[in-house]
């Protein structure tokens, strides 16, 4: 379904990517694991066409490469980014709202914003408040939301459990299943690797800009090397 | 240390060749000419000044007017000789302090400096503490504040009606001696640790404090050093026209400067020199923009501003082409 | 010789940290870990000034004789009293070359003034030559020796991170702050690092205070670590300890 | 004549000069809302803007209403050229190259100006309508001076309606905070600031009509001061709020007004009162008065 | 650096080029004038005149005249380089201008030492001849035009109490205003009938604020010397608050535009200037304003006739010398006598200004209508 080839990243003379290669399959959860500063984000950036990138980005066997970000998202493929990066003036139903920038089919947009009030019932609490004045947690949530709205075929989410109180990251990790069973892709980066990994079904790791590893997700989970880099597993 | 060395010998190569080229060009060239290089030379200087707060300290100050203005009358009224003050001021008479005092033009360019630095001192150490287009405003405001209180203070300044009659000391010699120095001034001062300090800024001002440089102390310093040379420049543009008046030192005089230092890179002192200099007699160059031209077969009106909205042109252009990169490069020399 | 006391810090309505204590002895190496988020840098900015906290108070005695309280100093006030730092995503004076970058780390220690400074008086030649020949020690104590006049920002990665520690050993800290030295490291440049950070706390006789992830890194160099998960302190203990306590694996390390 | 018709007299001359400084300065907060640019050239399309209305009503057989409504549009586009010549190149670029680029923009417009419009005054030709003088007691005031600020309010909350009610209003609020993020909902982001420039600069030309109606005077240069100090306006206000522009606006022109009142001695250096009053504010509460804080996060 | 140095040294060498000289018949004249900035409509004006001069007399001598007109953009400095390049690239005999007192005074000290003679036609501050063997103008000075004025207001007027509103910024607006101020008080044996001095700056577009302090104070008439788009406005503003004392100014309102901004406001508006293309002061007024009805399709103005004056004038010392030398013409400038202009009967006085009448002006259905002579003392 989406395709990186060969894809680098340069930021003012750092690489930050080296040429690394994705596949992900429809309906797939994939994940994406590595230190900080492997080069996670920047793939997603880099796909997403937020930052200047070489090589190859292949949607359902068309080239996105050079698309503009706007049309990326309107192609089905949308991101919850780092950090959250909720519009902090706006309301919570106004960033949800804004999630569905790309449709104009009003009743279905309000109809999806129900639904993200019935998955998350804190931000239908919220709905008229700012979005800057929610908990950290609210944001993660409303930041998921606010993606689902475009209804994408494709959801790159970058650390979504980043901040999180361990029973929100449980509730985060049961909707990406949710989301999984109802017909998307997810392409998942995390720091949280065992859980990532305990639900991808396909994984790479990353270290400084390249791919080091990769493999179904049970696979990983087991490898030496992925345990003592990343599941702090001391020997 | 090896680059340094060879750079200060061109430098000095540099240097010697300007000396010959001006000592030729005050002897051969007529007065027109030389009054151009003069001036050049002064906006040598003003560039550098402007250079030394916006190129390498990283700060967007637009009150250079303002300072002119300060050096400019410190000149003008400490020069001009006591008959000529009490025919000057004949609406309302000179503040008695001042009626009497007729200095040399170098202690009277040293107090330019020095009162135009106070200045800068003074207006710097509230305001630097904004950034970027914060800061510009509010020293362009003040520059304005500076314009419009000289105009009002008619004992001191003698208001609209400008001064008259400042004696012309300034010339070839003078105007590039005081550029000279400037460079001087700068190289020497960027070379060391207090001008690496400014650059640190520059680059990073939360890296900078981190590694302990008092970010307030060494901005209001490199827009006290600024202001010195502004005051200087405006001191030396006074006694070359003899004459002048609040409204001279107007935003647009600050644009003027700032078109300099954009020509010739912020950042960049041998960039800024040879940029006021070609700046100031393009300036004169194309002035035929703005008269008629005859084609022989075809006549074409004149028509006056062509000249400065090619100005402009070559302004944005240059920073679009540029963009980021060499507008940020740091020259060292 | 750096006492932290309940430090807290609020960012609009989100709290990065609430109510730290942390005490570090001269001479040790102290780790501090979380997840990404957890307000690791939050404290560091907090310690050098560059945050004011809502609450709380900062030690800080460099000599057993003398204490300064930390809040409400300027960070170049800070680094002058001995702390200094590294930054989580590098940052250098990218313009400058390498040879340029730590020796401005030097001139906060300057005594000559700027006259004598331009007008070039022999006190401060002096004075910049001592600034450049310790420059140049630093930088061949990194490996840097040879990109000394390269642009900072044309170096790798890693070498980046060196430079930034040695400008940092430029300031003459008796505290030095890392703030993931080992990010983007493979796991043989890690064990390089973690023995260059011992040898820089012995030879300048330093104290150390580091956030890393890397946990090999940090259970290896580590007296005493602080783990922190959302703005709390939820442990602390040699490394030992903490490897086998349940709330650090839970909350860290992702277990069930 | 009483001190309190005096008094009143010296108000209703505020408000007229304020509300004329607040159609200004929106547009100002609005383009620097999203690109954090003070557009240094806001005050030279303003006068763009009167020089087409004057022309439009000189020179075409359009009824002036029709002008009026007319030249603001086209005043918007040249806005919109403007943007894409002279900042969307620079999006990436240092703040201090966009502001040059700023400077050079106003400064090629005003010598444009020169160029095409000539350096003499005009006059501009005020419809009868709008000309004629209202008395109320000791109080007497040109009508235009009256409709300038209701126009003004109506603007505003017209404004405020699309800024807050509409998806595109909602997307320059998002664009405003974050980039990448907006563009992560699929928002145009050049779109979005097309019509960021078209608005403002929209707006400047509405404000320069009434400038026109209420000071007949046209020169090229003659945008630079109401410019400035409608930027100033905005500062007050707190810059990138819009009804923080429009109080800034009141409270500019009611202050220059009062200065002259309350301190007849000091009207030479009224033109610098805007400019003590900037920096005031911008020691004090560099957010304005109703901007909100902005933490910068390291 | 190399491509920098190379472009600099093109421009060196272009620039610095010795200039081919003419043929010696040709007798050049500078002229600088703002034709951009600040200033631009009064040297627009004044290079109008000019030209129309070099048409009725483009010979002298039995050669022919040219004049070189350069802008000096409003500014000082621009000015100074301008008249710099007069005198050495185009190697002209005589200088006119400037309008703008600032902008004539930036010229002195290079005229002086060059030992070029210039005339100016409009700018009237004082300060500009002094200490000047070299300057010259066809004009009155602010001390006579405010004093003038003053006069009119309390002889003619029967004015007992004034305000007046000056352009701080305007040399020549703060000029008038002073001797106004003083002769007014002179002639009204009354310390206190000033009873309002406001000021404003150049640019400034309302009034409201200045005005309504004025109306409070009822004065019989407002003298407001200022440039004349600012003082249209202004009155404009004064008569929408329901100010309807009479407006006395300077010369400077002599432009169609303060017609047109002004509008029906400036009605009644009455001003000292140095001519009248109603009542023609001379047989010269009448060549020239049928020339420039002729040659512009409209009424002339003062600084037009000025710029035609002072060109006139220089080629009439020429033929007196029968020189064109500019020591020789220096010489017959400070001697002139009884010089018929369009502007009047011309004398220099030791100073190089001109002893002449002022005219008085009034604003009457949209026309400028001539109301009184004023002879000098």
């Amino acid at each position: 379904m989406l395709e990186v080839i060969d894809l680098h990243v340069n930021y003012g003379g750092i690489n930050a990517l080296r040429g690394i290669n994705l596949t992900i399959e429809e309906n797939q959860i994939v994940t994406l694991i590595g230190a900080n500063g492997a080069g996670k984000s920047s793939t997603l950036r880099a796909v997403m066409g937020l930052v200047k990138k070489q090589g190859k980005v292949l949607y359902k066997g068309e080239d996105i490469t050079t698309l503009p970000t706007k049309d990326i998202v309107r192609q089905g493929i949308a991101m919850v980014p780092e950090g959250r990066r909720v519009f902090a003036d706006l309301t919570v139903e106004e960033n949800l709202i804004l999630g569905a920038y790309t449709r104009s089919d009003r009743k279905a947009i309000s109809r999806d914003i129900e639904r993200v009030y019935d998955t998350f019932p804190r931000l239908k609490e919220r709905s008229w408040q700012k979005a800057g004045t929610l908990s950290g947690g609210e944001q993660q949530m409303l930041a998921v939301g606010r993606a689902l709205m475009s209804n994408p075929k494709i959801l790159m989410m970058d650390e979504p459990s980043l901040g999180l109180a361990p029973r929100l990251v449980r509730d985060i990790f049961e909707i990406i299943n949710v989301l999984r069973e109802r017909g998307n892709t997810i392409l998942l980066v995390e720091q949280n690797a065992r859980k990532a990994l305990e639900r991808a079904d396909y994984g790479y790791v990353l270290e400084t800009g390249e791919l080091v590893l990769e493999g179904p997700g049970q696979v990983l989970l087991e490898d030496e090397k992925v345990q003592e880099a990343y599941l702090g597993v001391t020997r | 240390m090896k680059i340094k060395e060879k750079s200060s010998v061109t430098l000095l190569i540099l240097l010697a060749l300007t000396i010959v080229g001006l000592f030729l060009a005050n002897k051969f060239l007529d007065s027109y000419k030389i009054r151009i290089i003069t001036l050049s030379g002064i906006y040598i200087t003003l560039g550098l000044s402007m250079n030394l707060i916006n190129g390498f300290t990283g700060m967007f100050s637009l009150g250079h007017a303002g300072f002119m203005a300060i050096g400019a009358y410190t000149v003008g009224i400490l020069t001009m000789p006591i008959p000529m003050k009490e025919m000057n001021f004949f609406m309302q008479p000179i503040a008695p302090f001042l009626a009497n005092v007729e200095w040399g033009f170098l202690p009277a360019l040293l107090a330019a400096g020095i009162i135009a630095g106070l200045a800068g001192f003074v207006i710097g150490a509230p305001v630097l503490r904004l950034t970027d287009d914060y800061l510009a405003i509010a020293t362009l405001g003040f520059a304005e504040i500076i314009r419009v209180v000289f105009t009002n203070t008619q004992s001191l300044t003698n208001g609209a009606l400008g001064l008259k009659g400042i004696p012309n000391y300034t010339n070839i010699w003078w105007s590039w001696g005081i550029a000279f120095v400037t460079i001087w001034f700068m190289t020497v001062l960027m070379k060391g640790s207090y001008g690496k300090a400014f650059l640190a800024i520059r680059e990073d001002e939360v890296a900078a404090r981190s590694m302990g440089i008092n970010l307030f102390k060494h901005k209001v310093m490199s827009f006290s050093f600024g202001s010195f040379f502004a005051g200087v420049a405006g001191g030396l543009l006074a006694a070359l026209l003899g004459t002048i008046d609040p409204n001279m030192f107007r935003i647009s005089l600050t644009f003027n400067i700032l078109l300099i230092v954009v020509l010739g890179g912020l950042g960049n002192i041998v960039g800024t020199a040879v940029s006021a200099l070609v700046v100031t007699i393009m300036m004169e160059a194309l002035r035929f923009l703005d008269e008629s031209i005859n084609l022989g077969f075809i006549q074409l009106k004149g028509i006056p501003g062509m000249r400065m909205v090619v100005f402009s042109v070559i302004l944005i252009a240059v920073v679009l082409i540029r963009r980021e990169g060499a507008l940020r490069k740091a020259k060292r020399v | 010789m750096l006492n932290i006391e309940n430090l807290t810090m609020k960012f609009g309505g989100v709290t990065a940290c609430s109510n730290f204590s942390a005490k570090i002895k001269k001479g040790q190496i102290v780790g501090l870990i979380g997840p990404n988020g957890a307000g690791k840098t939050t404290i560091f900015n907090v310690i050098t000034g560059v945050y004011k906290p809502v609450e709380g108070q900062i030690t800080f005695n460099p000599k057993d004789h003398k204490q300064h309280l930390l809040v409400g100093l300027r960070p170049d006030q800070i680094a002058k009293l001995g702390v200094c730092r590294t930054f989580q995503n590098v940052r250098l004076f990218s313009e400058l070359s390498v040879l340029e970058n730590v020796f401005i780390g030097n001139h906060l220690r300057i005594r000559s003034n700027v006259f004598s400074a331009v007008f070039r008086l022999p006190s401060y030649g002096a004075e910049e030559k001592a600034m450049y020949e310790k420059s140049c020690y630093l930088l061949e104590k990194v490996g840097l020796q040879d990109a000394k006049d390269e642009k900072a920002c044309s170096l790798p990665y890693g070498m980046q991170r060196r430079l930034e520690i040695a400008r940092a050993l430029a300031t003459d800290p008796r505290l030095l702050l890392l703030d993931e030295p080992a990010a983007g490291m493979n796991p043989q440049e890690t064990g390089e690092l973690t023995r260059f950070i011992r040898a820089i706390k012995e030879e300048f006789d330093l104290t150390i205070f580091l956030i890393e992830h890397h946990m090999d890194v940090i259970m290896e160099i580590s007296e005493r670590i602080y783990v922190l998960d959302h703005g709390i302190l939820i442990a602390h203990g040699n490394p030992g300890e903490i490897q086998r306590n349940e709330r650090v694996v839970e909350a860290y390390l992702g277990v069930e | 004549m009483g001190d309190l018709s005096i008094f009143l007299q010296h108000l209703a001359n505020g408000v007229s000069l304020g509300s004329l400084y607040a159609l200004i300065a929106i547009g100002y907060t609005m383009v620097y809302g999203i690109l954090r640019l003070i557009n240094f050239a806001h005050g030279d399309i303003f006068m763009l803007g009167v020089y087409i209305t004057f022309y439009g009503i000189l020179y075409t057989p359009l009824p002036w209403w029709l002008v009026f409504l007319i030249a603001p549009a086209i005043t918007g586009c040249i806005g919109i050229l403007l943007e894409i010549t002279a900042y969307k190149p620079l999006r990436e670029s240092p703040r201090i190259t966009i502001l040059i680029s700023a400077i050079g923009a106003s400064f090629l417009l005003q010598n444009l100006g020169i160029v095409i419009f000539g350096g003499r005054p005009r006059a501009f030709p005020v419809p009868k309508l709008l000309n004629q003088v209202v008395r109320l007691g000791g109080v007497s005031i040109n009508i235009v001076a009256f409709i300038i600020p209701i126009i003004t309010v109506l603007l505003l909350m017209g404004l405020n309606y699309f800024i807050n009610k509409t998806k595109t209003g909602m997307a320059m609020r998002a664009l405003a905070k974050d980039y990448d993020t907006a563009s992560l909902m699929g928002i145009d982001i050049n779109r979005i600031i097309s019509i960021t420039f078209f608005l403002g600069s929209l707006l400047a030309a509405v404000g320069g009509i009434m400038w026109g109606v209420r000071y007949p005077q046209l020169m090229p240069l003659m945008g630079t001061m109401p410019g400035l100090k409608s930027f100033i306006a905005a500062v007050i206000g707190g810059i990138g709020n819009i009804t923080g522009a429009v109080t800034g606006g009141f409270i500019l022109g009611l202050g220059e007004i009062m200065l002259v009142a309350l301190l007849p001695r000091l009207t030479g250096y009224r033109d610098a009162f805007a400019f003590v009053l900037l920096i005031i504010i911008l020691l004090v509460k560099p957010s304005g008065i109703m901007g909100d804080k902005i933490t910068e996060k390291v | 650096m190399k491509r920098t140095l190379g472009l600099l040294l093109l421009v060196l060498v272009l620039t610095l080029a010795p200039q081919v000289g003419y043929a010696d018949e040709v007798i050049k004249i500078g002229v600088f004038e703002p034709m951009t900035g600040a200033n631009a409509a009064g040297g627009e004006m004044t290079v109008e005149g000019i030209e129309l001069a070099l048409e009725i007399k483009g010979e002298v001598l039995g050669r022919k005249v040219e004049i070189i007109v350069v802008d000096n953009k409003s500014d000082k400095v621009e000015s100074a380089n301008a008249v710099s390049r007069l005198i050495e690239k185009d190697k002209v005999v005589a200088i006119i201008g400037s309008y703008g007192s600032s902008l004539s005074m930036a010229a002195g000290d290079i005229v002086k030492k060059a030992e070029v003679p210039a005339v100016g036609c409009s700018p009237t501050n004082p300060l500009v001849t002094l200490n000047n063997d070299y300057y010259f103008r066809v004009c009155f000075i602010d001390p006579f035009q405010g004093t003038v004025m003053a006069r009119y207001a309390v002889n003619e007027l029967g004015a007992k109490t004034a305000a007046v509103i000056q352009d701080v910024t305007q040399d020549y607006s703060v000029g008038l205003s002073k001797y106004f101020i003083d002769a007014f008080r002179e002639l009204t044996g009354d310390k206190n009938s000033i009873v309002e001095l406001s000021s404003y700056n150049t640019g400034d577009q309302d009034f409201t604020a200045q005005l309504t302090n004025v109306k409070n104070k009822k004065p019989d008439i407002i003298f407001a010397p200022g440039n004349y788009g600012e003082s249209a406005l202004l009155i404009r503003q004064a008569r929408d608050l329901g100010i309807d004392v009479p407006f006395l100014g300077g010369d400077t309102w002599e432009a169609p535009e303060f017609l047109s901004i002004g509008g029906d406001a400036v009605e009644g508006a009455v001003f000292s200037t140095h001519f009248t293309a109603e009542a023609p002061v001379t047989s010269e007024s009448g060549v020239f304003l049928a020339a420039y009805r002729n040659k512009f399709g409209k009424e002339a103005n003062a600084f037009a006739a000025l710029g035609y004056d002072a060109y006139m004038l220089i080629l009439d010392v020429m033929e007196k010398a029968g020189s064109a030398d500019s020591q020789a013409i220096r010489d017959g400038l400070a001697e002139v006598k009884g010089f018929v202009g369009a502007t009047g009967v011309i004398n220099l006085d030791e100073n190089g200004d001109a002893v002449k009448s002022a005219v008085i002006n009034k604003v009457d259905g949209g026309k400028f209508i001539y109301l009184t002579t004023v002879e000098p003392d």
